[in-house]
């Protein structure tokens, strides 16, 4: 079978359930005619015409806050955000009025906002943002961001049907650079469930997204250069976040990197940090440690996007200096 | 609603409405008025938690455009804290209201929510949240579907004055108007937002000025004519069930309180409350075009009166009678999957850390 | 010398700042003629006309971009959010726009996003929000949450001179019902600081704003009834965090509560759990543990919002496990 | 700037302009389009990091309306994506424009930000940042400072036809026309958003219509013809200056090119972008005026031509020669306090883990 990429991988999620399902609908700026910046919906204007696939205006907020109101009337919308940075500008629609719909209104609401997320494709401060841990602490939103192509589509499809609202993070930097055979069928991956992206015994690193490549290229440097055995867990889901998987590893190997392309401060792995001393505190032979991005603003030329964000040589480092601690 | 059965005959009245329809009007707007001054009497005895906001004095355009939908074709309103006549019209009946307030177990949101923020999609109206112009983008996302599924429902969905300056009102109305949805939005204009002025929240004439750079009728009636707010609310319904799209309607009006109970209104001008409450109170007005113009008898009216009178008794025994909500019952409901949340693991059955009845001294405003 | 809320220890503090600086301007909803919602700028209109102290219309993220505009200019502007929760109206105009103004474009971005947070006074779920956490990974805003009427005034005081954009979070709880004589003079307390509200030996709580006073109120509870010895470390400054003091404190008593009113899962506990294991590790006697809101949006009902805030049992019963541990 | 040297009479001629202010226009339109083909040469040289944003056939509009400002008094202008024109006018040279595109350490932003992202506010600019929209309340805020300190400078924003879609727009021109600010708000319509025709982002008729409801007076004007864009521009920026507040202005035009240069503008009907180029290019009209209507001889509009051509040659020379950014300059400057960000602690002098100069596949949209 062919392999497919990251990029189709989530274009067919999004035909397979406009096909299976008539409620879902698609709703973004330039998604129609022209397929969306990065094509992601390609074709799928002239399959399900203009009414099922939107060109809206230039208005994040409105594409969300519509989205929740047909969401509300038993439909099923996936937004997309052209760049994953202007969902700042629904910030409050997602935060207020859909992570909160059921639990203070009993009305379901049932919609997807995804978008190219992420860096290491010079995009400069604003297209380039990973802005998970901004909903982090909003009850009501579940957030998945894949990191393989198999993951892209399962997990959005899951997100397509679960009955609440999924952000769903799209590493752009992944978008044609990875590929693979996706498994047949009607292929959904559990929101919740993380992935063990590869076995090892003196070491985990806990990552999500493009970090999880540039874990497993460290990964195999330590085993090749420094005779490592570097476990990866590929989270997926962030919210919910998998603690038994979390747990497990962490027993297993008793060290423990977090890597994020997030800034350090303020990033999704204080979350997980915390959550790991909770978890299996007794376990941990050396300090859970840190590799993220610097905090400052993801500038655009290369020499500073690199140096800011983490690469694999940090990852290395890092590592090393955990198993000899 | 117990008016429909005083039907006695359907001669078509002048405004296009039944003798009933009009005595309908009249019924939810006196229901208006006399639920909210039960509030009152219980927030003074501390039995409201949190804040109570008035619509007196507009109570006419709040019935009035609510009145013009049609329930049994599944036409959704989304109201806001004024609107507590539109929600009534809808089929919200006074103990929901009342426990809503209360903060009681059974209410509609089981003590999660304030006020009137709730809703119910089969009755037709769904509750705002706090945060001012969210609601159009999401009544613009409810009419959407409605036309996608080719249904004939029309939603309506009302802003302040004050809200008009928010940039979700503005991406929503512009959303809906480019794909036609079947939605009225309504300005209600009541001169204020809070403490601030229309002139210091836009520089426009008017409000209805505002539809042109949407491309959309606007037009704008006196909100305190419960008619006019009807008809010109019905147009505009029929407008949007025909496919013609999103009307903008400003219906001027006065907030004759403050913009909660706490506040004192010293920011208004000397008589100018005085002046509305005397020359254009809605309900005196109205009264005086059914009994003088329509020639209904006064005592009918009064019966009416008395009607709401019990009702909202009953609802208040009802409601008091209705037990706090269950302290676990926070923990459900924030996902389809999983339906409840775990206690954190330091919680067992904890008692209210502070008094039920006790309004916290620093809600809302000063208490000096 | 007569005793000052917290409430009015914040109006001082503008007042001061506005008599002593002609740049500095205030701009919110109804803050002018009315004196805002909790009246904290009271009189403040009166005394410095109409063009200092700007009722606008009610757009905060127009709020917060003009702010920013004129701060550009070389005013100093201080933003008032009605609620705090309104904030999240302008969290792209903030987070894209002010925090990257300097770095990116070398613009000076001085003013301060003020306003009334958190809860316990039954507000329900859009009047006592703590958007600490969602701006905990944004370079360049810096973010205080005081819990004293003395720290309110210096606090702010600093934020207002401070060269770039201040989120200043003030506890609404606090505003009437804490007091205390305030130092003389121009009282100003430096941003990053922590402060040790109590001193203890057996166990740290690491907390800030309304959750120091429930801290310190368990604290006597354990000293009384347990004849534990519980020391109280205040934050106060969030970005940037005080890691000495935290680092102090650990190394000190060897357990640490991290606690807050925010929702554990995303809440500023993570981060700071991460950085104790980054700076103290090795004197970790007891996994660190975190006491927090319940994962859901917060209730309105007395019963509800009692049940998912953090309370002081709740603090005495996590405590406690901690010292036994 | 080169050509007022050119100075031979100060006849004034009919637009109001002086004969040197015409040719200055006409050198400002002809240096950004030759700027930007410039620039097409080095990003197919791969030279250019990042997109590259066109403002072909739109030259006129970004020049005429920023030449209505005064620098001397110190006006600011934010510009757009396609306003290199304006910046030019304002100060900003080739070389900064060039070594913007190539993210070089001595660009205005010192690589940190991407093409005409930059600003002096010395010399009257402030750079946009890529959420559409919010320059608005931000130049809000800056003529507010301007009205408050009673200074005599007025400020200028562009917005395209789809950032008049998004909230900050709204709050912001709303905000400024209440304050009545000094500042003109340009709405550049060149018919597309990215691929999304002016049909589907707004159904208003026009976009000066949108100054109605916020109590503006709004114009619009051919965007393709320098002086009229000049010419309304100037009155807006003089009724600014006069203390009458905001003017909403729409300016007409036509995005010969794609959104960036990757975009193939598949969706645009055929024979739109050849039907513009040929009978409405604002160069080419412009040109005809000069010679015709204004009698100025082609060769000295060649010999303009020809100086462009030096200026930019000698700025390209001057950005390739100019050095990477310095990684560790990263670091600095977030705050004023602190000044610096330490390096995380895995990290020591690490090399570039991709070559400067390959351009990711996925940058921008699909390569295929
Ligand atoms: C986005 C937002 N900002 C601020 C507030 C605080 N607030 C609540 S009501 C109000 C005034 C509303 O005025 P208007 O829209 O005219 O409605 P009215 O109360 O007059 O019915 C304000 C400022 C809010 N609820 N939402
Ligand atoms: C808030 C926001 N949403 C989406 C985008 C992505 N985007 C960049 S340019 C563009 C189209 C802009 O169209 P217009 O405002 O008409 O300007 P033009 O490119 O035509 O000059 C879009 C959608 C953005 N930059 N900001
Ligand atoms: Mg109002
Ligand atoms: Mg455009």
């Amino acid at each position: 079978m062919a392999e497919t990429t990251y990029l189709e991988a989530i274009r067919q999620a999004l035909f397979e359930e406009m096909e299976r399902d008539p409620d879902v609908l698609c709703l973004g700026e330039d998604i129609g005619v022209y397929g969306g910046a990065f094509k992601v919906t390609d074709g799928l204007q002239a399959r399900f015409g203009e009414s099922r696939v939107i060109d809206t205006p230039l208005s994040e907020a409105a594409i969300v806050g519509a989205a929740a109101g047909a969401a509300h009337m038993g439909m099923r919308p996936v937004c997309e955000m052209q760049f994953i940075d202007f969902i700042s500008c629904a910030y409050d629609m997602l935060t207020n009025y859909v992570a909160t719909a059921r639990y203070r209104a009993f009305l379901p609401c049932p919609m997807v906002v995804r978008g190219p997320s992420g860096g290491y494709v010079r995009g400069g401060p604003f297209h380039s943002q990973n802005p998970e841990a901004a909903f982090l602490h909003t009850p009501g939103l579940k957030i998945v961001y894949p990191a393989t192509a198999s993951d892209a589509k399962g997990l959005l499809k899951a997100a397509i049907r679960d009955e609440d609202c999924v952000l769903f993070f799209e590493h752009k930097y992944l978008y044609r650079r990875i590929k693979e055979e996706l498994p047949p069928g009607d292929h959904v991956v559990p929101i919740g469930k993380a992935r063990l992206a590869r076995e090892g015994r003196d070491l985990s690193i806990i990552t999500y997204a493009a970090t999880v490549w540039k874990a497993l290229e460290a990964a195999e440097q330590l085993e090749r250069e420094g005779n490592l055995s570097v476990e990866v867990l590929d989270l997926r889901s962030l919210l919910p976040m998998d603690d038994d998987a979390i747990a497990q590893t962490v027993r297993k190997t008793n060290r423990v990197l977090i890597v994020h392309e997030d800034t350090v401060t303020g990033g999704v792995a204080g979350e997980i940090s915390a959550r790991i001393n909770d978890l299996a505190f007794e376990w941990l032979d050396a300090p859970i440690k840190r590799v993220g991005a610097h905090d400052v603003p993801l500038p655009y030329a290369p020499q500073l996007e690199d140096f800011v964000l983490p690469q694999t040589a940090d990852i290395v480092k890092a590592a090393r200096w955990l198993a000899e601690y | 609603m117990a008016v429909t059965s005083a039907r006695t005959s359907d001669r078509t009245m002048p405004p296009g409405l039944t003798r009933d329809q009009l005595l309908e009007l009249y019924y939810y707007m006196r229901l208006t008025r006399s639920l909210e001054e039960r509030l009152v009497n219980l927030y003074r005895q501390t039995k409201v938690v949190g804040g109570l906001f008035r619509s007196l004095g507009q109570e006419a355009d709040a019935v009035g455009s609510a009145y013009a939908l049609e329930r049994s074709k599944g036409d959704i309103l989304s109201p806001l804290i004024r609107n507590l006549g539109s929600m009534l019209v809808q089929g919200a009946t006074p103990v929901e209201i009342l426990r809503q307030y209360m903060a009681k177990g059974d209410s509609p949101t089981r003590g999660r929510e304030l006020n009137i923020h709730f809703g119910d999609t089969v009755r037709g109206f769904i509750g705002q949240i706090s945060h001012l112009g969210d609601m159009v983008p999401v009544m613009a996302g409810v009419t959407l579907s409605f036309k996608l599924r080719g249904q004939d429902r029309v939603g309506l969905v009302y802003v302040g004055d004050g809200a008009t300056s928010t940039g979700a009102f503005h991406e929503g109305i512009n959303f809906a108007a480019v794909q036609r949805c079947p939605l009225v939005v309504i300005v209600e204009n009541n001169g204020y937002a809070y403490s601030t002025p229309t002139s210091k929240q836009t520089a426009c004439a008017s409000f209805k000025d505002k539809a042109l750079g949407y491309g959309i009728p606007g037009v704008r009636a006196d909100g305190n004519d419960v008619v006019a707010t009807y008809q010109v609310t019905k147009e505009a319904v029929d407008r949007a069930r025909a496919g013609e799209g999103v009307t903008l309607i400003e219906l001027t009006t006065y907030r004759r309180k403050g913009h909660a109970e706490h506040d004192n209104q010293s920011y208004v001008p000397p008589g100018e409350i005085d002046r509305w409450a005397r020359e254009n109170d809605p309900l005196d007005r109205y009264t005086r075009e059914l009994t003088t113009g329509q020639g209904i008898a006064s005592s009918e009216l009064e019966e009416l009166d008395g009607r709401v009178r019990g009702e909202v008794d009953r609802a208040t025994d009802e409601a008091e009678a209705s037990p706090a909500p269950e302290p676990r019952d926070a923990l459900r409901g924030v996902y389809a999957d999983p339906a409840e949340v775990p206690a954190l693991w330091y919680r067992e059955g904890i008692r209210s850390a502070v008094e039920t009845h006790e309004r916290p001294s620093s809600w809302g405003t000063h208490d000096g």
